[in-house]
C-alpha cells in the first residue's frame, strides 16, 4: 500500500493534514487536551478576535435543538491587546498550526487587528469572520454583500503577508458573487460556512430562548445546507475551499472534500466526540489510499464535474 | 479551626479548577449502564460502569454523557452515588436528551466524559454544616453528604421540593446517616414551606452548601452573605461544549473573583463584573462572589 | 373551563382549526386516511399543481438526513387538465377544507392554473408556489426577486376570488422586503418556509444523492432557520402568516404561533406520526385555556413585541 | 392450472393494492420489543408483539418502524417471519436508523405502521415455484415460502450472498422444509456464482419469485422475460412517506401498466414510461412491466 500524502496548502501555508477545529470552538486550542490529542488536528483556528475587549451576549447564549446547536456568544473576547500580551504566546507551544481569526466592525478594525496577528509564531493563516450572525451590526454584515467583502479582504491583503481566508455565511441569496468578490479581493482560500440564522422560542416564558434573540444554527442540522455551499462555490472560485457545517464523521468530511473542499473544518462535533479528528484523518486517508491516490488532496472535487480549482497537495 | 478554613478560602479562593483539574483524572470513555429504575414519577436513576470516574469523582463534579440521538452536544449531568467501580446519574426527564437517557437499558452502552468541574471545599472535622437542596438539586449531596460524613463534619441537610412525588433521591440519601429535614411547597410532605424557611427557622451553622433553582441560590446567598456565613453553591447553565472552550455557560461573577480568571479581560470601565463558565470555572462558586 | 375557539381566518377564509397540512406531503388528501383521522386538520394543502404535465426528475428523489429528509420530487404531478377532470372532485368529499397549491413558471401560467383552481368545491383558499428549490429553471426563482414575487401576486389576484397565499422561500438574504412586495401586491396571507436548499453527495457513488443534485431540506433540522422567518416577517407584515418548517409537536407548533404565526403547516412529520395534527391542535386549546384565552388565535405573536400582524380569529 | 391463474393476472395485472389494501388492517401502533439477536455480523433479528400485524401480513408486506433518533421519516423493513401475535424484522445495519434499531432491547417499544404494499400473488397448488433471493433480499420469503408450501406449490428456494457471513436468515427459512440452494460469490459457502447462474443452470419453473440488488432483479426479469417464464419481483427504493403522499419513491413501469394508475397522467407524447410508488403500488411487480 503506498502512503498517503496529508499535507494540503491553503495559500503559502502548508498543513500536516486537512482537518482543522473550526473558530469559537476550541477556544486558544487548550482545553480539548485535556481528553484527547489534539495534535490530531492540522491546524486550530482559535476564536475570533476583535480591537476592543467584548463582554458578549447575555445568558442563554446556547440551546441544543435537533441535530444542532443554536449559539449567540457574541464575540466575547479579551481584544487584540490583551490578547497579544496575555494569550498569543501560548500559541507558541500549541502542538500543531495555528489560524488566527479576526472578526471586526469596519474595514480598518479588520486591517488592524490583522496586521497585529500576522507574524506570531505558529499562526500560519488568517481567517476573516466577516459573517458572524450573532453580533447586533446596523444593516446587513460585511459577507451579505459583495462590494464590503471585497474591500476587507483588499484591506487586510495589503498589510499582512500571512494567506488570508475569507469566512462566508450562507444566509444569502446566492453565495457565489460574493465569493468571487473574494477571491477578486486577493483571499487565499475561503471557509465555508459560519452558522445559519435561527430562532428557537422559549414558550413557557413566551419570548426568544437566546437573550439575543437570534442565533447561529451550527452541527449535523446545517450540513446538507454547507455542502451546497462548497459544491456551488467550488464551480464558481479557483482558491481552495474550507468546508465545514455539521461534520462529524469521515463520510461527512468526504462529502465536503468531493463537493470540492481542499480542507474540512470541525466545530460542534468536537462537543460530542473530542476524538473527531483523529477518525476524520484516518477515513480520509483509507478514502485516498483504496482509490490508490498518493494524496488526500486528490479527493477534492470528485463529485463535482465542474470543480474549478486546483487539487493543491503541498 | 474556623478561622483557618476561612483564610485558606480567603487566600484561594475556591479552588482553582483548571490546574487541579488537569492533575486529576479525566476520563473520556464509553460506559456499561448496570441499571436504570425510575425513582419517582417522571425521576431515573441510571448506574454505569467506569472505576476511573467512579474513584476520581468529588462533590458537585458531573459528567458529559453522549448517546445516539438527534442531538449535537452532550448532555451534563450530575455524579449522584458512587462506588468503587460503578456511579450513577439521577435526572428529571426534562427535554429530548433527557427522555431518551430514560429509555436506556442495562447493558447498552453510553459515552461519557467525567469527572469534570470543580468540587465543594471540605471544612475540618467539627464543623457544622447545613446542606441546601431544592428539587433535583439533590444531586451533588449524595457524594457532599458522605464526605462531609466521613470527615467528621456535623451535617444535616435541609432538602425540599415542589411536592411529595417529586422528592427524588431522599431515600439514598437518608441511607448515608445524613440529619434530614423535608420540605415541599404544598406540604404534601415534610413541613410545609421553602428550604429558605426552614434555613431561617434553624440556628446557626459553620458552612452552608447550596443547589437547586436559581431563585432558591439566590436567596441562599443573600442569606449567607447577610448572615457571613460561608456558603458554596453549585451552579447550572445551558452548557454547549462542557469543556470550556464556546463559552456558551458564563455566569457573572463580581470584578475580579478568582473563578473569572479566563475572558473577558474587558477594559476596566467596561465590566460590571466578569463572566466565568460554569462548566470548567464552576459548577462551584462562593456566594460572595455571584453577581445575581 | 371556558371552551376555546379554534378557527382563523385567511383572507376571507375562514378554518375550524390552525393546522394546516403541508403542501407536497399529503397529496390529494386521502392517503393518510387509512391510519389516522385527517379531520383533524383545519385544511388540507394539495401538491402543487402545474399547467402541463410532469414526470418529475429521476430517482433517486429523497435521502434521510440528520433531523430532516432532503427531496428533490421535482413536482411530478399530471397538470391542470387531467387534475380538474379526475381528481378535484374527489376533493369535495375530503372531510376538510383544502387550499390549493399551484406551481408555475411564468407569471400567466400562474394566474391560468389559479383562475381554474377558483371557485372548485371545497377549496377555499389557493396558495402559490413560487419557491419551490427543486425546480431547475433558468435564472433566480421567482420569491428570490421583490419585483417577480408582486408580479405573480397581483395576476393571480386579478383573476380569482379566494383568499390568495404567497409561499416564500427562506434562501435569500432578507426575506421582509420579498414578504412587503407580496403583501402590497395583495396577498392575503403568507406561508413560510418552503424548503432550504441543500445537497448530500453519495460518497460511495462519487456523485451528489439526489439525481436532480441539488434538492430541498425540509423537518425538524430547519425549524430555528423557519421560526426566524416568521418572527421577522410577522414585523413587517400586517396579513396572516400560516408558519411551517419542521413542526413535529405541539410546543414546536407554539413556537411559531408565539413568533407570529396565525396558523401552522405540517409536512414531513406526518412521515413520522401521522396523527401529528390532533396532537397539536389539542395542545394549541390547551395553552389557550392555560392562559384563559377564548381563542387559540390570542396565542399569535405573543413572544414578539414588535408583531406587526392582527389576531384573526373567526 | 396454469393458464387459468395466467389469464387471472392477465385480467388484473399484479392486484391492485389501493383498493386491496383498504379492506385489509393497516395498524399504526406501538409494538413491545420480544428478542433482539445478531443473526450473522451486521445483521440483526428483532421482534416485536404486534398481533393485529402479525395476522394480516401478507408475502412481500413491510412495516414503517419509527423510534427515537435524529430521524425524520420512518425505516421502512420488510416482514420476516410471523406467529399468531409477534412478527420479526431481519435486517442489516446500513446507516444510521438501522444502527439505532439494532441496539433495541426486549421491553422496549417502537412504533409501526403496517401490513404496507401489495403481496406476491399464490398460484394453486401443484404449480412449480421458484424463490430468487439475493442478499437481504431474502427477508420476503420466509413469509412467502410457509404460504406457497401450505397452498401446495411445490417451491424451491436460491438463496445467494456475497460471502459466508453473510447469509443472515438461511437457517430460519430452511427448518420451514424448503428446498434450498445457496451459493456466494466467492464460494465460501454452497455453489460459486450467482443466484442467476444457478437459475439457468436448473429446469423449468412455473413461477418466479425474486428480491435483491437492482441487478440481480434486472437479470431475474430479462431471464423471466426471454423464458416467458411468470415472474414477480418485489422492489426497493429510498421511501419519504412510505404512505403514498410524497412520491419520493417511484420507478418506472411500461406505459399503461396497471399499477401505475396514479400519477402521471403526463401526455401521451411526454411519457416513455409511467411512475408507480413502490411503497405503496409496489412493492411487488411483475417482471414484465418493470423498465430498467
Ligand atoms: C453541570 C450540570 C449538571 C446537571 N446535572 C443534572 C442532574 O444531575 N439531574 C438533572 O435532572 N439535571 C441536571 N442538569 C440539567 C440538565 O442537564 C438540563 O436540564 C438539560 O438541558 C436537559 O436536557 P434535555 O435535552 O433533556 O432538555 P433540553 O432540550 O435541553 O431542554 C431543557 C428544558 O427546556 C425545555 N424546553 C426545550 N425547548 C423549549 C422551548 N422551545 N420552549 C420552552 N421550553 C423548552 C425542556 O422541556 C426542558 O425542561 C445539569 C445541568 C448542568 C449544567
Ligand atoms: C419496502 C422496503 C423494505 C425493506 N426491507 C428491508 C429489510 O427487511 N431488511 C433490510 O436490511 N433492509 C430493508 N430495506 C432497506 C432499508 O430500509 C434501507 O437500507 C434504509 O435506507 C436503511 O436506513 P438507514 O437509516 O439505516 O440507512 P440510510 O441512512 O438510509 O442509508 C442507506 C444506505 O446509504 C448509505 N449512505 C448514507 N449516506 C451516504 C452518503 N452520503 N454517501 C454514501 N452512502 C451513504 C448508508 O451507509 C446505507 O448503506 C427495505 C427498504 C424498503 C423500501
Ligand atoms: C459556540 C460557537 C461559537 C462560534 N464562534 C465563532 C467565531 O467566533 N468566529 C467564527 O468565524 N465562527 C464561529 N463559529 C462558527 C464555526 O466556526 C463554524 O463555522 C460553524 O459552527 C459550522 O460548523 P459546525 O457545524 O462543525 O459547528 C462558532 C460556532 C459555535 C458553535
Ligand atoms: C416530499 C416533499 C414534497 C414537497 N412538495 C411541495 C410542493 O409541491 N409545493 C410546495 O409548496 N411545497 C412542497 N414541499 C414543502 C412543504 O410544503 C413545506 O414547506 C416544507 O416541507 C417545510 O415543512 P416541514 O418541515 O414540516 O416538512 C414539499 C416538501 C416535501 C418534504
Ligand atoms: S459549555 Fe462551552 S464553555 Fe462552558
Ligand atoms: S415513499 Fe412517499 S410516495 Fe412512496
Amino acid at each position: 500500500m503506498k502512503t498517503v500524502d496529508t499535507k494540503i496548502r491553503i495559500g503559502t501555508a502548508t498543513l500536516k493534514n486537512p482537518v482543522i477545529a473550526a473558530s469559537g470552538c476550541y477556544n486558544r486550542g487548550s482545553e480539548f487536551g485535556r481528553v484527547t490529542d489534539i495534535q490530531a488536528y492540522g491546524a486550530i483556528t482559535i476564536k475570533s478576535v476583535t480591537s476592543q475587549p467584548r463582554l458578549g451576549n447575555a445568558m442563554p447564549r446556547v440551546m441544543p435543538v435537533p441535530g444542532g446547536l443554536l449559539n449567540a456568544i457574541g464575540l466575547q473576547g479579551p481584544g487584540i491587546d490583551y490578547f497579544l500580551t496575555n494569550e498569543a504566546p501560548n500559541l507558541a507551544s500549541t502542538p500543531t498550526a495555528i489560524i488566527a481569526s479576526v472578526a471586526g466592525f469596519s474595514v480598518r478594525e479588520f486591517a488592524d487587528v490583522a496586521a497585529r496577528m500576522n507574524g506570531l509564531a505558529n499562526v500560519v493563516a488568517i481567517e476573516l469572520d466577516v459573517s458572524c450572525p450573532n453580533v447586533d451590526r446596523e444593516g446587513e454584515c460585511f459577507a451579505e454583500n459583495a462590494a464590503s467583502i471585497g474591500a476587507v479582504v483588499r484591506a487586510v491583503k495589503a498589510v499582512v503577508t500571512l494567506p488570508v481566508i475569507a469566512k462566508l455565511t450562507p444566509n444569502v441569496t446566492d453565495l457565489k458573487p460574493i465569493a468571487c468578490a473574494a477571491e477578486e479581493a486577493g483571499a487565499d482560500a475561503l471557509s465555508l460556512i459560519n452558522a445559519v440564522r435561527g430562532m428557537v422560542i422559549d414558550t413557557a416564558r413566551t419570548r426568544p430562548w437566546l437573550a439575543n434573540g437570534t442565533g447561529g444554527l451550527t452541527g449535523p442540522a446545517i450540513r446538507p445546507i454547507a455542502v451546497l455551499a462548497v459544491w456551488e462555490v467550488a464551480r464558481a472560485v479557483r482558491i481552495p475551499i474550507i468546508g465545514m457545517g455539521g461534520i462529524e464523521t469521515g463520510r461527512d468530511a468526504l462529502e465536503f472534500m468531493f463537493a470540492g473542499a481542499t480542507a474540512v473544518s470541525i466545530g460542534t462535533a468536537n462537543f460530542r466526540d473530542p476524538d473527531v479528528a483523529a477518525k476524520i484523518n484516518s477515513a480520509l486517508v483509507d478514502e485516498a489510499s483504496r482509490r490508490g491516490f498518493t494524496s488526500v488532496s486528490a479527493l477534492t472535487g470528485l463529485a463535482n464535474p465542474e470543480f474549478a480549482g486546483a487539487r493543491v497537495s503541498a | 479551626m474556623l478561622m483557618a478554613r476561612t483564610s485558606r478560602w480567603a487566600r484561594n479562593g475556591t479552588r482553582n479548577p483548571s490546574s487541579e483539574m488537569s492533575a486529576v483524572q479525566l476520563a473520556l470513555e464509553t460506559a456499561v449502564v448496570t441499571s436504570r429504575e425510575s425513582v419517582a414519577p417522571g425521576f431515573w436513576r441510571v448506574a454505569l460502569r467506569s472505576p476511573r470516574i467512579a474513584r476520581a469523582a468529588g462533590p458537585a463534579q458531573y459528567v458529559a454523557t453522549d448517546f445516539p440521538g438527534p442531538f449535537a452536544v452532550r448532555l451534563p449531568l450530575g455524579i449522584w452515588t458512587v462506588t468503587d467501580d460503578e456511579f450513577s446519574l439521577l435526572f428529571r426527564e426534562w427535554g429530548e436528551r433527557t427522555a431518551q437517557l430514560s429509555r436506556v437499558m442495562p447493558g447498552m452502552e453510553i459515552s461519557v466524559i467525567g469527572p469534570l468541574g470543580n468540587r465543594f471545599d471540605i471544612p475540618e472535622a467539627g464543623t457544622r454544616a447545613t446542606i441546601v437542596a431544592g428539587g433535583i438539586g439533590i444531586v451533588p449531596f449524595w457524594l457532599l453528604g458522605k464526605t462531609l460524613i466521613e470527615a467528621g463534619v456535623k451535617t444535616r441537610a435541609i432538602i425540599g421540593a415542589r411536592t411529595k412525588s417529586m422528592l427524588a433521591g431522599v431515600d439514598e440519601l437518608r441511607e448515608l446517616g445524613l440529619a434530614m429535614e423535608i420540605c415541599t411547597d404544598d406540604g404534601s410532605a415534610g413541613e410545609k414551606g421553602s428550604v429558605i424557611d426552614i434555613l431561617r427557622a434553624h440556628g446557626a451553622t459553620d458552612m452552608l452548601y447550596g443547589c437547586g433553582p436559581p431563585a432558591m441560590l439566590r436567596a441562599l446567598c443573600e442569606h449567607a452573605n447577610a448572615a457571613g456565613t460561608m456558603c458554596q453553591i453549585s451552579m447550572e447553565e445551558t452548557f454547549g461544549c462542557s469543556m470550556g472552550t464556546c463559552w456558551g455557560c458564563v455566569v457573572p461573577l463580581r470584578r475580579g473573583s478568582a473563578q473569572a480568571t479566563g475572558y473577558p479581560k474587558a477594559k476596566e470601565e467596561q465590566r460590571a463584573h466578569d463572566f466565568s463558565r460554569v462548566c470548567t470555572d464552576g459548577t462551584v462558586y462562593s456566594a460572595a462572589d455571584v453577581v445575581w
